[in-house]
């Protein structure tokens, strides 16, 4: 990561080249992301060609084209994959996944969990709105947050709380924040950036289209910001502040659990001619005669 | 007497009887001493434990083109107790899978330890039989029961009259085992002179000087490797600039994961094993996206799972290499046996139509070249290229000169890739039309070419589009890039003798060998084909490949699937009607399936051989595998 | 003047302006007036707020075959305010894109709020235009901004002098809002008649009386209904016996779930969002196991994403039906626009190969017929039966008589089903080898007929195995199903016209339509040409297909991809040569699209034309639609 | 599910039809598994064609091929999804999935997590050995359970604890067993049967051929019975618990978690012709008109 210039905040500002036409819904709630993003990048001082934004299918996905930066878009349900693969080929990049809770928590699932597990330093930012914004308006399974419903069935189950399935999985950071306030998403998507593994922010953004019950005014009343005391480092801890969060209603904001794990370092592995040449096959043959 | 040419077959309990450790040192002893080894059809379950095994080795003193259909030379039974639950004594199992397959005068060796097996038939076939009580010897005398298939390495040493003095066995060992002590080396040792005693005795009470067969080793300037197709796969992919491999474990591809989690750290790589088969594939793209060559590998379920991947890489132009080792499907269908079954797949899966490259390998070596080549192609045309292998390629070994791995080693050339160097002024166009169809790729980290890729319809720029004109203007960028490959890189098939007015036989995959085989036992009949054999096969050549067909009096597609795939591609493409010799029961084919198919077809009647009624095992009741 | 015979277009900015609210109840009033309405080009984009969408609506008094090219007669043009992010104004986005397919003598009207847009070109061209402050009306005079579109609605209907007496829109009013209160009803009528007062004005301050379209009830014996593809789809599926129906919702498939998910329940079924795309199919596959008709249905990357499933449905000879409701890809593509790109992966997607039955469906019409027969075939034949229909029919709009779905209703028949009364003794072989291919089928609890069912091979009892005879029997078993299925169920292409040494257009899906408009413009022109048009598509009915297009004196395939999937598969299967006319902008094909490219083929020199250069709207600067 | 009959043990316990030869390695777990599913569904007394075994891919999955009842096997992975259609469609069946813990939270991961939350009423035996042992010995998402690792990498991360997602996912039944003590697995197998909603029994189930960390042995030093004052259905007494035993590098064996949901009772599902006749398409006009 190369040292802030003075430039910087102006490259992150600026429009995205190729410049694409904001078609978010007006009031949704990535527009606060996209303006946080901006915050944070320019505060961390990297610049726009050595990070990597992997957005997921999605309203929320689109962010990676609103923003300077390489972006890439895969399949749906994807990003985490790609994004490990691109941090495991160079350390040095800023690899952020950009996506919504239909992407990460409904068929991007199975990559979540074992992302979690593999704790690759990057980190996710989960727009989570509660609903698939993008196929118009269906259950996520995020839907019902909030909500208390008397009887399930199969075909409506209750909602899954990313944090605590992160946490338990063994992600080393887990954050929250709500869009509504982009100075407070800055400020934890720059520590979740900063952290030495996978960072999973869970960022409350309302659809205003399609979740009439999570809104923005919703969301205000319901969250509240971590006491200052919490120590994010004692993982029983970061347990008892979500117990004591839901058992009050509410939604905590801020670093829920902060724990580096032990991980062994990589150099960037060889990508150019020049590393590739003169390669010796002798070191394959010995179990071959 | 039979000098340097024989079929060896060792059959047993798979995992408890440890048959392919007695197969791995012959094979071994043998490629030192300059013989040629020949192993295509490892026979194992996808159970762990107690199915039947085999592993038969073709030995010979220039490279074997087949392996001799079923007909057996010396067969060794390494099984020893009586199982309940079968209704046939297990100990003779191997016999009587594999006994009638011997030959006239053929050899037996099978564990005596805990009885004797009736054998009389195959004695009246001329057939000696040494029972041998390996695993008695071993825990009664050596107290070490491991040593038994020592034993009957050393009696087949002795047999086939081969290395009697130990001195490449005994490097062998010491080799291997010296680190442990010389103790484990030497009770080997004694357990081979134990073996050969064994066998002795029963030659002298025969009144037999020999069994008919013998090995001599042939001095070899050049040192060789023993290695399958799965192993010359992961070194092609080394040496062709490979950094990243990921794959989550099935048969058989999971030996290239283990081959290069094992290799490629040495080389600065990173091989990751997937949580499933979608983390594998997104990570590979994800490291091409970073820059680096990038590969994944599976078999048939694992590859019908990746599909919509396929298509992303096609749709943003991300090199991606993906082997299919294929197995006999559909669904989890028999993961260890051999088919063709895929080659549909490899050229259409995926909704929506991306450009795309097949590759197909049928021998150990092009397992090698073509990795390399694979490679190549994907960083040239950025699009998804599959490398087709097959079970009897994977899991088959074949001794190589090490020279054929060391001379003519190709330089890695990183096609298309922009440098910060490269780049004038701000308007980096990472989809840029182009002639050729081929653009400009910068990877994360450039200055100055910043990129939006997507998988989202896009104009040059990455700009998300759904224009009309600039839609059909990307669709036909990307797909101009097969015909540029078909005007640079595109290789006819390979043509073996002259095509004029002779029947056609046309392949691909690991039936090479058997169809080349099949023609020369043809020839020799007095029938004259050309075996067309093709290891490029989409984009199809069509201009490289049609007038050759039409050159023929007939064309009789050889394929192991039920189909007719290659058949079938070839109707659409060059619009020449084709005759098939098809087989799908597991089994690889046999040359004599291939010459009697042709022989059928040719006398005219049917155009479509199923062949393989009459497999090798049908006859007995065989105990059912699992899964 | 022109009676009962227009194409009127309303566009505006998605989400925002309601464009399909206007359309939905212009719809709904011309069927109950007993005119037919035909609305195939729903244009939105797959971002949900901001882009441009537009929905004609052809109109007419006989049931009409397509959708007059990008001609338009009557242009609504919904935008109101100005949006400083485009270059141009917004309120013209409508105009600029569609107003140069306005024919001479059209209509034009848009919301002036904000302020004029220049028109001189379009007046210059003769079109009437109608600048109506609706946006301002509703906010100022009504005080609610969304009677806006009712007002649009009053002008419409004063314009096309077309129930003047609001007898028909009152009573649509009152059905949809009398429940709210008869405020809403009144107010929503005023609003009309604004709308109409406005443009009286207009009318009468350019001294036109008409303005030369007029639509006049015809008293019809019939009600109508007004439904999509998609919609029908549903009904088909539950008349058919569907009682399982999962999906992971995607463009444009969703609409399906939504139906069923609306109505199922009532007849006894369920319906399940899967929460990923293999677990949709997983379910679907589950219930079929448990005895109940299931489908699956998804669109392009869906369909990629459960290709293993196919595989495994396909061997272990479970029931099921998939729906794929194709969208333009490949990858994400483009999710709202059309294309026929999928019928590659549904003939040949997965590894290895299984029996399986595509049908493809190519009217809304179709889509219910063949709905219904798609779970017929898969019960009847236990393989995957995939029912194709792309997103011009899923999301098209058209009316049928309520007579369509009541008469001739076919009794669901649940094929070879086996109950506990039919079970005697004990061996009950779930995969007894049958002449025809198809075994006894049982379902869970099914006391005396429990069942071993796995996608790993298998006998007829469900043993696993990897015996090579019974591995080849079983492969054969299962592939024999299709050779039932020629002989049994397979249907011929239909066929328009007499192929007799005429140029055949062959086609499938939505294609339809336009390429019998299409051979009526050729046939105007002189030019005889005999349609052949696709349904059931696999396995090719080689038989009955081609005898037929050898009668012909050339073949050219008309499809929406790139390749021309029809025509490779038409070469493979009858060795016959294919010219193909090609569209794949993402636009449905026009009629001009087809006549041009037939032309340009019968005129020699070339055997594929590329349509679509000349898109609607390529002309203008178009900001991205993101995705 | 019909009354228990005299004659259900001799079904349960003879050999199953077609008559699999059981190809597990000597001192294989699965084979307690086996004797323990015999006793549990004896107990039951339900008849074996009105159960479903749902076989995963892997040794476990053959568990499904030697017992009596109807057996499906589908593709790796997917176990939970064909039994939840099968049991959405018929209420009244024994819906039993049988896979290994690679099948189940590896590939399978995407399934498990939304299959708890769903809930339906049928049981998941995890036959837990730590390893892929089907394809040979590879790293399962639970390798590494026991053992102390300093440092990860992206390659190989830490294991996960099925009973922990379980339960943060909303599964209502979570216990744990091991199949060197088949009479308490069916004990807990019986619980897990007659649970009205999802019931996961992860079996600690030892594979002698390619883990040889977790033996019989390890399971047995580490392996304790949960004390008798647990009550199941208090979930944070359940995290504690679990908390407890991980402290004291144990595995707590026994009902860990026990909490029905209200859910939606269900008839069975139209299947044969006479549930199916004169079905009036009119219901579904009205939108259309
Ligand atoms: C394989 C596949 N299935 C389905 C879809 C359709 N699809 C696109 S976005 C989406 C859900 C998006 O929801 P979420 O991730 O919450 O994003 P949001 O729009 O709410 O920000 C779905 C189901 C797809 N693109 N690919
Ligand atoms: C899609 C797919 N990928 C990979 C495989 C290969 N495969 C078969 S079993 C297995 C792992 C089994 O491990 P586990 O579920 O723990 O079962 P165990 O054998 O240990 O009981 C794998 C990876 C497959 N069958 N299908
Ligand atoms: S639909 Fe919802 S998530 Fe999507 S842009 Fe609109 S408000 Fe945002
Ligand atoms: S390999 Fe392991 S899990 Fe498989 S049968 Fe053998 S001991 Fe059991
Ligand atoms: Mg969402
Ligand atoms: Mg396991």
């Amino acid at each position: 990561m190369s040292v802030a210039s003075p430039g910087t905040a102006k490259l992150w500002e600026q429009n995205a080249f190729p410049r694409h036409r904001i078609q978010w819904c007006p009031g949704c709630g990535d527009f606060g992301v996209l303006a946080a993003l901006k915050m944070a990048l320019v505060r961390m001082g990297v610049m726009p060609h050595e990070v990597l934004l992997v957005g997921g299918i999605g309203c929320s996905g689109q962010t990676r084209n609103y923003l300077n930066g390489n972006g890439f878009h895969g399949t749906h349900g994807g990003p985490l994959g790609y994004a490990l693969g691109a941090k495991m080929v160079d350390p040095g990049l800023t690899v952020i996944a950009l996506a919504g809770d239909g992407d990460t928590l409904a068929i991007g699932m199975e990559s979540f969990i074992h992302v979690c597990r593999r704790d690759p330093a990057m980190a996710l930012i989960l727009m989570n709105n509660g609903v698939y914004g993008l196929t118009r308006g269906q259950d996520s399974p995020t839907t019902g947050l909030g909500k208390i419903m008397e009887e399930h069935t199969e075909e409506h189950p209750p909602f899954v709380d990313p944090a605590r399935l992160a946490i338990t999985a063994g992600a080393t950071f887990v954050a929250q924040s709500f869009s509504g306030d982009p100075k407070h998403c800055a400020d934890v998507y720059v520590e979740a950036f900063r952290h030495p593994g996978f960072a999973l922010v869970n960022d409350f953004s309302p659809c205003v289209t399609y979740n009439k019950f999570n809104t923005s005014n919703w969301y205000r009343e319901h969250g509240e910001h971590i006491p200052e005391g919490h120590d994010p480092s004692d993982r029983a801890a970061a347990w008892a502040l979500l117990d004591d969060f839901d058992r009050r209603g509410k939604l905590p904001l801020g670093i829920i659990y902060r724990a580096p794990r032990r991980k062994k370092a990589h150099a960037r592995l060889p990508i150019w001619e020049e590393e590739l040449t003169g390669i010796d096959p002798a070191p394959m043959f010995s179990a071959f005669r | 007497m039979v000098v340097n040419n024989l079929k060896l077959l060792v059959g047993g309990v798979q995992l408890r009887d440890a048959v392919t450790t007695v197969t791995d040192i012959l094979g071994k002893l043998f490629v030192r001493a300059g013989l040629h080894v020949l192993a295509m059809e490892r026979g194992y379950a996808s159970t762990i434990y107690g199915a039947h095994q085999f592993d038969p080795l073709v030995v010979s003193a220039t490279p074997p083109l087949s392996y001799g259909d079923d007909r057996t030379d010396i067969l060794v039974a390494l099984e020893h107790d009586a199982n309940p639950d079968a209704s046939i004594q297990p100990n003779r199992d191997t016999i009587l899978r594999h006994g009638k397959n011997l030959k006239e005068g053929g050899v037996l060796i099978y564990d005596s330890s805990a009885d004797a097996v009736e054998t009389s038939e195959l004695k009246a076939r001329g057939v000696k039989v040494f029972p041998l009580a390996a695993r008695q010897i071993a825990q009664r005398d050596l107290k070490m029961e491991v040593t038994k298939n020592t034993i009957v390495t050393g009696a087949l040493l002795r047999l086939l009259e081969f290395d009697m003095d130990y001195a490449l066995f005994g490097a062998y060992l010491e080799g291997r085992f010296l680190s442990k002590g010389r103790g484990v080396v030497d009770i080997n040792l004694e357990a081979a002179r134990r073996g050969r005693a064994a066998v002795e005795e029963i030659l002298s009470s025969n009144g037999w000087d020999t069994i008919g067969y013998r090995l001599e080793p042939r001095p070899s300037a050049l040192p060789n490797l023993l290695l399958t197709g799965n192993e010359a796969i992961g070194m092609g992919s080394v040496m062709a600039g490979c950094r990243f491999y990921s794959g989550y474990p099935i048969t058989p591809a999971t030996s290239i994961l283990e081959f290069l989690e094992k290799h490629l750290p040495r080389y600065g790589g990173r091989v990751l094993q997937g949580q499933n088969e979608r983390e594998s594939i997104r990570a590979a793209i994800g490291a091409s996206i970073a820059g680096v060559r990038s590969a994944v590998g599976s078999s048939g379920p694992g590859i019908s799972l990746k599909v919509e991947e396929f298509g992303l890489s096609g749709a943003t132009e991300t090199p991606l290499v993906i082997i299919d080792t294929q197995r006999a499907g559909p669904a989890t269908g028999m993961p260890t046996k051999s088919e063709q079954g895929d080659l549909a797949m490899a050229v259409y899966a995926g909704h929506g139509e991306i450009p795309r490259i097949v590759l197909s390998a049928g021998t150990i070596e092009e397992c090698y070249s073509l990795a390399f080549e694979a490679f190549d192609l994907a960083d040239k045309y950025q699009c998804p290229v599959f490398l087709l292998s097959d079970l009897t390629l994977t899991d088959g070994r074949k001794n190589l000169p090490q020279t054929f791995f060391t001379e003519n080693q190709k330089p890695v050339v990183r096609h298309g890739l922009v440098r910060a160097s490269d780049i004038e002024g701000d308007g980096y166009h990472r989809f840029a039309m182009t002639p050729s169809g081929i653009s400009p790729r910068s990877i994360v980290g450039t200055p100055g070419a910043i990129f939006k890729v997507s998988g989202t319809e896009h104009d040059e720029t990455g700009l998300i589009t759904t224009d009309p004109s600039k839609r059909k203007a990307m669709v036909e960028k990307r797909m101009r890039k097969m015909q540029t490959y078909l005007r640079e890189d595109a290789k006819p098939p390979q043509v073996f003798g002259s095509p004029d007015g002779v029947p056609l036989l046309a392949g691909w995959g690991s039936t090479k060998m058997p169809l080349l085989d099949a023609q020369a036992r043809l020839r020799a009949e007095g029938t004259e084909t050309c075996v067309v054999y093709f290891t490029h096969i989409w984009p199809f050549p069509v201009h490289l490949v049609a007038p050759l067909l039409r050159q023929g009096s007939e064309l009789i597609v050889v394929e192991q699937n039920y189909a007719g795939q290659l058949a079938d591609l070839i109707q659409q493409e060059c619009l020449v009607e084709t005759s098939r010799v098809l087989k799908y029961n597991g089994r690889p084919f046999y040359t004599a399936d291939i010459a009697g198919g042709v022989r059928q077809v040719l006398a005219g009647g049917t155009r479509v051989v199923r062949v393989g009624e009459e497999a090798p095992d049908a006859a007995i009741v065989i105990v059912p595998e699992g899964d």
